[in-house]
């Protein structure tokens, strides 16, 4: 193969650091510094992808993020990344690529049949068809899931992998009062500025080296303006990031690449790096992108933007062809012929469809050599894997008439400018509209505000040097027989186009959808302004009638890791109690309940769940156990009007409750449903320790600070969340007294001290701690709190002065058991969508006070007598129930309709069956019934249950208040 | 009306850290430039929440100074060698001292004036502190560390992840950060892993 | 090969889809393909203006069309047909709805979505992949529980999976057991899936033009005409138009059209919810998966993108777009699920206003005035309801009544607390 | 989007939670009152205007003050934020 590489130039590679790398299996050498689309074009490959659709051989037809044809996919550690640009890619020794969508190659394609489909696969074809028969085993959806099977596999670009990225990803938060987007010469210079002016600043450049777009000649300005900027401690320079949001309250995204490029990765480094970026002022000087013009057999591999051309050899020092022609409707073009001519290209002919050019483009032609046509265009190209030929005749651009044969120019690139497009993208993101310049042929960001301003290319000031003229003619297709691209990687012609305005597609949106032109990874940045134009052409409507479509993040697509950064696996947020490490260390099993970790059950070798928590069930019922409650959420509710706030907030009434004890309270939502219930203890005349559920913490918090500042401003009351400051246990069972007896100083804990509901404060083994007799279990049983520090020193003095009463840790599994067996509820039953009635928590409800939801507990739906309401349950057959599990009235052949459901399920030790709680209808009236559990979805269990009270054991409290 | 303080008083030596097990001296991460960072648990140190009555702000604020002596003011925070105080929210002061009789001190200086919850249990303080802090700080939370935004000794108020967080700025490169002594272990490995490109020393 | 559906006689006579059709059209160069719908002139009067060319619109025309005999019919819609959340939406299809109220509507959408193809000719690819809903705790795999057998005791289509057949399923799926909510199975309803949304806007609309119906696009509801009470006509950008019945299908617009009407308070909040696509990528996700842990529901299209989305930003809005804090937690939560995802890339994201009701489920119904009727609050899950909403809807307004899958989808029953709240979060709608 | 908290300084939307319509939450019934439509209106309706809108934030990863900001829902604009209830 040729080697396309000059001797000398290219700004970016170092000529003496050899790299070696691999696409598909295949070693090519390259240069430090290359990207992977020059070290291919230095080693003279063409083709570097296949389209979409009709798996057409591409090649690479840009230098930089608007690259449409040629991705790959880059493996590291086993990890796939697909569809990366090879524009983008920096080649390192041993970097492995993989070319995509093809098969078995990248050069014998076999899906590429699919180009015969013709004129058969135009836009919208999926849609007329593949509705199948509407009788016979294909009916229905059957025949079109038969085909989008296969469409499926032919569709995508590269294949995805199921390997875990290990890689790092990191976030980082900056703030600025001037974020420059783009280190071009625009960008740096707004940068300079800014920066003398003591402004704190921000650029971002995407690509890996400074100065954008310029000239080779502005090597050194753009050397000393890096320069200068680094040395100002108020300049962050950030290059490989791109700028890809702009968000509210100028708050931008971008993705700072770090390793990729890297054969090494330094220790500590992430891959990427999340910038969220808040800034004051915006500049944006993201340049412009050239854009292609539309002709018949314009994909094939070797026609490319003639501004890549020019820079494929500026910057790493490699021809795209040995035989060059191009075709133009600006004066840019002349430009990259004539430099590319400097380093020793051959450029065959120009052909411009303007039929004159000015003195500047003049001078330039006859610098570049070759035959200058004017007044013409390219009708054709040819070549098997890459051009060979094209057709070129003469045009008449007004008319959009061809006239005399056409001829035939033997070339291997075709170098096309259809003009500039400003890179308005971010400016758009929010909504405003660009403008369209009739001059430039192009849309210009919207006008700037005071947020932010637009500098260099990107505002429309396209400079290309003196004599040069940026206005291109208003040719966007050459209209002539044979497909012609618009959107390379989704294989959407002009006719695709031309065909959604025939069927009524005439809205750009439409056209977008119906054609997906401007879909694909590059975003439509070759190809809108060619697809609307054309649309216009149709409509016969000036282009900005027509519009763009949206503008969206990303700019360019950006890594889910990235974005993701420090928020899953081993990052995401939990919360343990300070008795953690004991629960784990005796073999307890953790639950992830939100953001905290609970012992579920601890498990003696070779334990079940359910074997283990009977067990601590039935030690509790007989003797003592131990469960930490120290996720209970608790806040100190403290200051004169304390009670009257309890009053207003709970259901029930907490002014005469006396110091030092406690009651169960209920709280109901302003709409008259429950919301959360727990115990509130007076520690003091104007102070109370408040608890609530552990799922509800942080929403009962806020709503309790809602009503005092929104609704209650006059109220003296403040609140804290103290959850994390006390560690709790809850010890219960018939021997927990006399545990507390053995080992509690400074306070006695008989009934008389420390009745139910009463509250004392005493020590544990030399730590301060406070005791509140209350039960969940129903059985005798007390919360011991302590400071959190403290925790796990006064759990092992309750676990050491238990242990003569065999004494035994629980988790939430038994803890559910034993409060099933006494009907009380949880989050299970209080779901939101109950009432304090269906609950029978109506006993609860004050009349003499009005309260948060009393105005609205009373409408119909909430006393409509069908409403399900608590009743217990328990397996007749002495089957497992399950929770989940539907009440019915019917055998399992047909169960008629569901009365209900179980809201969890234990196996009790106590009546020694499986037994539940369950919300049915009209429950109180079923009290008896023999009825089943169905469970069809899990266990196909149909279970005979009777219906009893939600009471199940000890239904008077006598052992808890014994 | 001042209530009689409601005491889970002191720490005793029975007082664990949350990151017990989790707590590793030594140099870690890229060290090729040393250990730009170094990061520190204060522990055990006694903590409170003040939070005045409307109206009596600043006699709270005059409270807190007498009972710590710091050079607070109703708004401005403060530290010194042994204690520190940071408003967080209007009215609402994060206190903390060596002392661990603050709650209790604190208590009596407000008297009707604010509301003492104690915390000194329910927090953790870390402090990172050398040429790197603010950027490993940035990594974690959407504040703005640059000097003249975040000048010396002052507090604020904000979260990690969606879990609430305190920061102080105790000096010129140094900040302490309060967090849920539940999360506490999770934080602790965040800020490390944060820190490992700087390179850092947990001392 | 494939048997057309037909048109009904006397109804326009454009040309019929089929693979025949498509092949002759390519010999002659797709000249003869015709617009799939007319861009007729706003008549003076229809006997039902229908405002709103967003899916449920489109549905309704054509059920009045075909199914009720109304065809005197116009739809007004003030951008390009599809602009709305039909166009923008995850295109997730089910009917695994736990409360009795939504089941058999649901149910009765997803019938009518197995023929849909059929029913317009026109290939809304419906694919029936299925959807799992991962859980990950006990208490949560027994609240999964309970909406299967919710399912099944009413006729729907419910099973669990477990991890050993969610491996094989869906292979880049961490089953591992070491992430932080480890996943305990699944409930999946296999006759879900997904459907091209633009396709349903667009098939809705050449069948309900077939069958005479006029779609005006670029056509805006500026005001209503009223006889008292009575609502009689709308004024439009394109001048007034006069109707014995309006039908309100609007959506995230639902507050500001109905403003017009007099109509100031509704049970409906306008919230914006984003959508994402990745890059397309091969096949690597054959199903819907959503995420008990947090909230999140991706699929893989035809084209081989990942589309997602997971919780509303939030806060009212009727921007269209979002705010980063939420992008964020929705990558994290795909890669929670998909760790090998991290290297896959964001292609595009967007957003739809959304009209969230006080209890999460929608409203079809007559009123609140004479002449007027009223579709909405369909939250973040009206895509699948499409063609029975539009069903009920047309119901609803040609016979005066609701039918029976509608009935409990009321204006009042909000004030009457007898909501259908599948979340359970009460009347903040942003967290529905 | 960036919230201005009048005690913080302008944060970051995250630290913020979201409480709804500022003038229906203002517009709470007495309590004691039987006045059905009026519960039924302030639980229930909204008027979820496009343009400016006066709502509740909690400055929940912050101060946890509640704060009436004014913002356009169509713009995302924020005009004011202002601190609601016992101010110090
Ligand atoms: C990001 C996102 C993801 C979603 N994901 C799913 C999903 O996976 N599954 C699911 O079932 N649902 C999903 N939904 C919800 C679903 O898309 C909507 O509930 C449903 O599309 C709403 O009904 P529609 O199609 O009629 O609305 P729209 O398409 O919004 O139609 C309303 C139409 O009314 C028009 N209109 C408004 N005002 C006027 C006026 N004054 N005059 C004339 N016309 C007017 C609008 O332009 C619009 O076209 C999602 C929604 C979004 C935004
Ligand atoms: N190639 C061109 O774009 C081009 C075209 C015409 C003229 N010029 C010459 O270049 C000068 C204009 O320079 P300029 O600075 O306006 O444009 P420029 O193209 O030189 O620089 C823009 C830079 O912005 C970067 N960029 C774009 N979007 C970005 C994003 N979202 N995030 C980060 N980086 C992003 C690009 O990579 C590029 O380096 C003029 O003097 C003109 O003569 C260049
Ligand atoms: C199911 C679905 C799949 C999509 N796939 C793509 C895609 O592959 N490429 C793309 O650019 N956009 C895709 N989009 C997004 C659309 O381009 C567009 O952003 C979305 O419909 C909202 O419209 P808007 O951005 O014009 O407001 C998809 C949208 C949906 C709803
Ligand atoms: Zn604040």
């Amino acid at each position: 193969m040729t080697s396309h590489r000059r001797p000398e130039g290219g700004s970016a590679i170092d000529r003496d650091d050899t790299v070696g790398f691999t696409v598909d299996g295949r070693q090519y050498f390259g240069l430090a510094g290359d990207t992977l689309a020059a070290a291919l074009l230095a080693n003279g490959v063409r083709v570097m992808g296949r389209s979409f659709k009709y798996h057409r051989p591409r090649g690479v037809v840009a230098i930089g993020v608007d690259e449409p044809n040629a991705l790959f996919t880059v493996t590291t550690d086993g990890v796939r990344e697909p569809n990366v640009r090879a524009t983008e890619i920096e080649v390192f020794d041993g970097l492995a690529v993989e070319s995509q969508n093809r098969w078995p190659s990248l050069d014998n394609d076999l899906m590429a049949v699919n180009q015969l489909g013709g004129k058969a696969l135009a836009a919208g074809f999926y849609y007329k068809t593949f509705m199948g028969p509407v009788i016979g085993p294909l009916k229905g959806t059957r025949f079109w899931m038969m085909c989008e099977h296969v469409i499926r596999r032919a569709a995508g670009l590269g294949r995805p992998g199921t390997a875990r990225d290990e890689s790092r990803y990191e976030r980082i938060n900056a703030f600025c009062d001037l974020l420059v987007v783009g280190g071009g010469l625009a960008g740096l210079h707004t940068a300079l500025e800014a920066s003398e002016a003591g402004k704190r600043v921000i650029v971002c450049e995407l690509e890996p080296r400074w100065g954008g777009g310029a000239d080779g000649k502005k090597e050194s300005e753009i050397r000393q303006i890096v320069d200068s900027l680094e040395s100002k401690p108020d300049v962050t320079l950030l290059n490989r990031t791109t700028v890809w949001g702009w968000y509210d309250g100028n708050t931008l995204a971008a993705t700072e690449r770090i390793t990729d490029h890297l054969r090494t990765a330094p220790e500590g480094a992430p891959r990427h790096r999340h910038w969220v970026i808040r800034t004051g002022h915006v500049a944006l000087a993201t340049g412009a992108l050239e854009r292609p013009i539309v002709f018949p057999g314009n994909d094939r591999p070797g026609v490319m933007l003639a501004d890549a051309g020019h820079r494929y050899a500026e910057t790493f020092g490699v021809l795209p062809g040995q035989h060059l022609t191009v075709l133009t409707n600006n004066d840019s073009a002349y430009q990259a012929a004539a430099a590319l001519r400097h380093v020793g290209a051959n450029i065959r002919a120009i052909i411009d469809v303007r039929p004159e050019i000015g003195a500047g483009a003049q001078r330039l032609a006859d610098r570049a050599g070759g035959a200058l046509k004017l007044g013409h265009a390219v009708v054709g190209t040819s070549g098997a894997k890459g051009l060979k030929t094209i057709s070129v005749a003469r045009y008449n651009h007004q008319t959009k008439s061809f006239s005399g044969g056409s001829e035939q120019i033997e070339t291997d690139c075709l170098l096309v400018s259809g003009g500039w497009s400003p890179v308005v993208h971010l400016a758009s993101q929010a909504g405003a509209q660009p403008i369209w310049d009739e001059a430039l042929q192009a849309f210009l960001p919207p006008d700037p505000d005071k947020h932010w301003s637009v500098h260099g290319a990107a505002a429309g000031d396209l400079d290309f040097g003196h004599d040069l003229s940026p206005a291109p003619a208003p040719v966007f297709e050459i209209r002539h027989p044979g497909k012609a691209f618009v959107d390379f990687q989704h294989d959407v012609t002009a006719d695709d186009v031309r065909l959604a305005h025939q069927e009524g597609f005439r809205s750009v949106e439409h056209l977008k959808r119906y054609t997906t032109l401007g879909m694909a990874t590059d975003q439509g940045k070759t190809s809108n302004i060619a697809g609307l134009a054309i649309m216009a052409d149709a409509l016969k409507m000036p282009i900005p009638e027509v519009g763009t479509t949206r503008f969206r993040p990303p700019y360019t697509a950006a890594s889910l890791g990235a974005i993701a950064a420090e928020r899953y696996g081993d990052l995401f947020p939990h919360r343990l109690t300070p008795m953690h490490d004991w629960h784990t260390d005796h073999g307890a099993r953790m639950y992830a309940a939100g953001h905290w970790e609970r012992p579920e059950s601890y498990n003696r070798t070779g334990e079940t769940v359910e074997q283990a928590y009977v067990c601590e069930a039935k030690i509790v019922r007989q003797g003592v156990g131990l469960v930490d409650v120290s996720t209970l959420g608790k806040i100190d509710i403290a200051g004169p009007d304390a009670a009257e706030f309890l009053n207003r907030v709970y259901t029930n009434g907490f002014a005469k409750l006396p110091v030092n004890k406690a009651r169960y309270g209920l709280m109901l939502r302003e709409d008259g449903f429950a919301m959360d219930d727990g115990t509130t203890w007076r520690l003091a005349k104007n102070r109370f320790l408040m608890t609530t559920t552990t799922a509800n913490a942080g929403k009962v918090m806020s709503h309790l600070e809602l009503c005092l500042d929104v609704h209650w401003p006059d109220l003296r009351v403040h609140v804290t969340s103290v959850t994390d400051q006390w560690a709790g246990a809850a010890i219960a069972g018939p021997k927990s007294r006399e545990v507390l007896a053995s080992c509690v100083t400074g306070t006695a804990v008989d009934n008389d001290a420390l009745p139910f509901m009463g509250i004392v404060h005493g020590t544990i083994s030399g730590v301060p701690v406070m005791i509140c007799r209350l039960s969940f279990s129903g059985e005798l049983a007390y919360e011991v709190y302590c400071g959190a520090h403290h925790g796990t020193h006064v759990w092992e003095a309750l676990m050491t002065a238990g242990k003569p009463f065999a004494i035994a840790p629980y988790g939430l599994e038994a803890l559910g058991t034993l409060r099933i067996e006494k009907g009380h509820v949880t989050a299970a039953e209080i779901d939101g969508r109950t009432t304090a009635r269906d609950l029978h928590l109506d006993w609860m409800l004050s009349s003499k006070k009005p309260f948060v939801g009393s105005a609205m507990m009373d409408r119909e739906g909430l006393t409509d007598k069908s409403r399900w309401t608590l009743v217990g349950v328990v397996s007749r057959s002495g089957e497992k129930l399950h929770g989940g599990a539907h009440v019915v009235a019917g055998d399992r052949d047909e169960p008629g309709a569901s009365l209900g459901h179980l809201t969890a399920m234990a196996f009790s030790p106590e009546m020694n069956a499986y037994v539940g709680l369950a919300l049915i209808e009209d429950g109180e009236s079923r009290i008896g019934q023999h009825l089943y559990a169905a469970d069809p979805v899990r266990s196909q269990t149909h279970i005979p249950i009777e219906i009893v009270s939600h009471h199940m054991v000890d239904p008077k409290g006598e052992r808890m208040h014994g | 009306m001042a209530e009689p303080f409601i005491s889970t008083p002191v720490i005793t030596d029975a007082a664990e850290s949350p990151l017990v097990g989790h707590y590793e001296q030594g140099t870690f991460g890229n060290l090729d430039r040393g250990a730009q960072v170094t990061l520190t648990e204060r522990f055990p140190l006694a903590i409170c929440d003040v939070f005045a009555w409307t109206g009596s702000e600043t006699k709270s604020a005059n409270a807190i100074k007498r009972a710590t002596k710091l050079a607070l003011t109703k708004t401005r925070d403060a530290v010194s060698e042994d204690a520190q105080a940071f408003r967080h929210a209007p009215g609402r002061w994060t206190v903390i001292a060596i002392d661990p009789a603050l709650p209790e001190t604190l208590t009596t200086a407000v008297g009707d004036n604010a509301t003492v919850v104690d915390l000194s249990h329910g927090r953790t303080v870390l402090r990172i502190d050398g040429g790197q802090s603010r950027r490993v700080l940035s990594k974690l939370f959407p504040i703005d560390f640059k000097s003249d935004c975040f000048p010396l000794e002052k507090g604020i108020a904000t979260k990690h992840h969606e879990i609430f967080a305190q920061i102080q700025r105790v000096g010129d490169d140094a900040f302490d950060i309060i967090v849920f002594r539940s999360y506490a272990r999770a934080f602790w490995h965040a800020l490390r892993r944060s820190s490992e490109e700087v390179g850092y020393a947990v001392e | 090969m494939q048997i057309a559906g037909g048109v009904p006689k006397g109804l326009s006579s454009m040309a019929e889809y089929s693979a025949l059709s498509i092949v002759k059209n390519a010999l002659t160069g797709n000249r003869d393909w015709k617009p799939a719908w007319r861009k007729p002139e706003p008549k003076p009067a229809y006997d039902v203006i229908i405002i709103g060319g967003g899916g449920h619109g489109l549905s309704t025309a054509y059920y009045l069309a075909s199914e009720f005999g109304v065809r005197n019919v116009a739809v007004l819609e003030k951008g390009w047909v599809g602009s709305g959340n039909i166009g923008r939406n995850t295109t997730i299809v089910r009917s695994n709805y736990l409360l009795p109220g939504n089941t058999p509507f649901y149910e009765h959408s997803m019938k009518l979505w197995e023929n849909l193809s059929h029913e317009l000719n026109y290939n809304v690819m419906f694919s029936q992949r299925g959807i799992i809903n991962l859980f990950h705790t006990p208490a949560q795999e027994d609240d999964h529980a309970r909406r299967g057998n919710a399912m099944i005791l009413q006729g729907v289509d419910a099973r669990f999976v477990r991890p050993p057949e969610l491996k094989r399923r869906v292979p880049a799926l961490n089953v591992s057991g070491s992430s932080r909510f480890p996943i305990l199975g699944g409930l999946e309803q296999p006759r879900a899936g997904t459907a091209r949304h633009d396709a349903v806007a667009w098939g809705y609309a050449r069948g309900a033009d077939r069958r005479g119906v006029d779609i005006i696009e670029n056509c805006e509801v500026t005001g209503f005409v009223r006889e008292g009470d009575q609502v009689t006509g709308v004024e439009t950008s394109r001048g007034r138009i006069h109707a014995r019945k309006v039908a309100v299908a609007v959506a995230g617009s639902t507050s500001r059209v109905m403003a017009m009407a007099g109509i100031e308070r509704l049970p409906i909040e306008s919230h914006v919810l984003q959508a994402f696509v990745t890059e397309s990528v091969k096949p690597c996700l054959d199903t819907v998966v959503t995420y008990g842990g947090g909230h999140l529901y991706i699929s893989q299209s035809d084209k081989g993108s990942l589309v997602f989305g997971g919780d509303i930003d939030g806060y009212n809005s009727y921007a269209q777009r979002g705010n980063l804090p939420i992008v964020e937690d929705v990558m994290s939560e795909v890669l929670e699920l998909f760790p090998a995802f991290a290297k896959l890339r964001l292609l595009r994201s967007w957003g739809g206003i959304m009209d969230m009701s006080m209890d999460g489920s929608p409203i079809i119904t007559r009123g609140p005035l004479p002449g007027l009727y009223l579709n909405a609050g369909w939250c973040y899950g009206g895509f699948k309801a499409t063609p029975a909403s539009g069903w009920c809807f047309a119901h609803t307004i040609a016979r005066d009544e609701p039918h029976p899958f509608n009935a409990p989808f009321t204006l009042d029953r909000f004030h009457r607390g007898t909501v259908i709240d599948e979340k359970g979060q009460g009347a903040t709608p942003w967290k529905h | 989007m960036i919230i201005a908290c009048p005690f913080c300084g302008p944060r970051d939307l995250s630290e913020f939670t979201y409480c709804g319509d500022a003038d229906n939450l203002a517009a709470r019934p007495d309590p004691a009152a039987t006045d059905q439509a009026a519960w039924n209106a302030y639980v229930y309706d909204r008027t979820n205007p496009a343009g400016e809108h006066a709502e509740i934030w909690q400055h929940s990863g912050g101060c946890r003050k509640f704060l009436r900001v004014v913002r356009s829902t169509v713009t995302h604009e924020i005009e004011s934020a202002e601190m609601v209830g016992p101010k110090a």
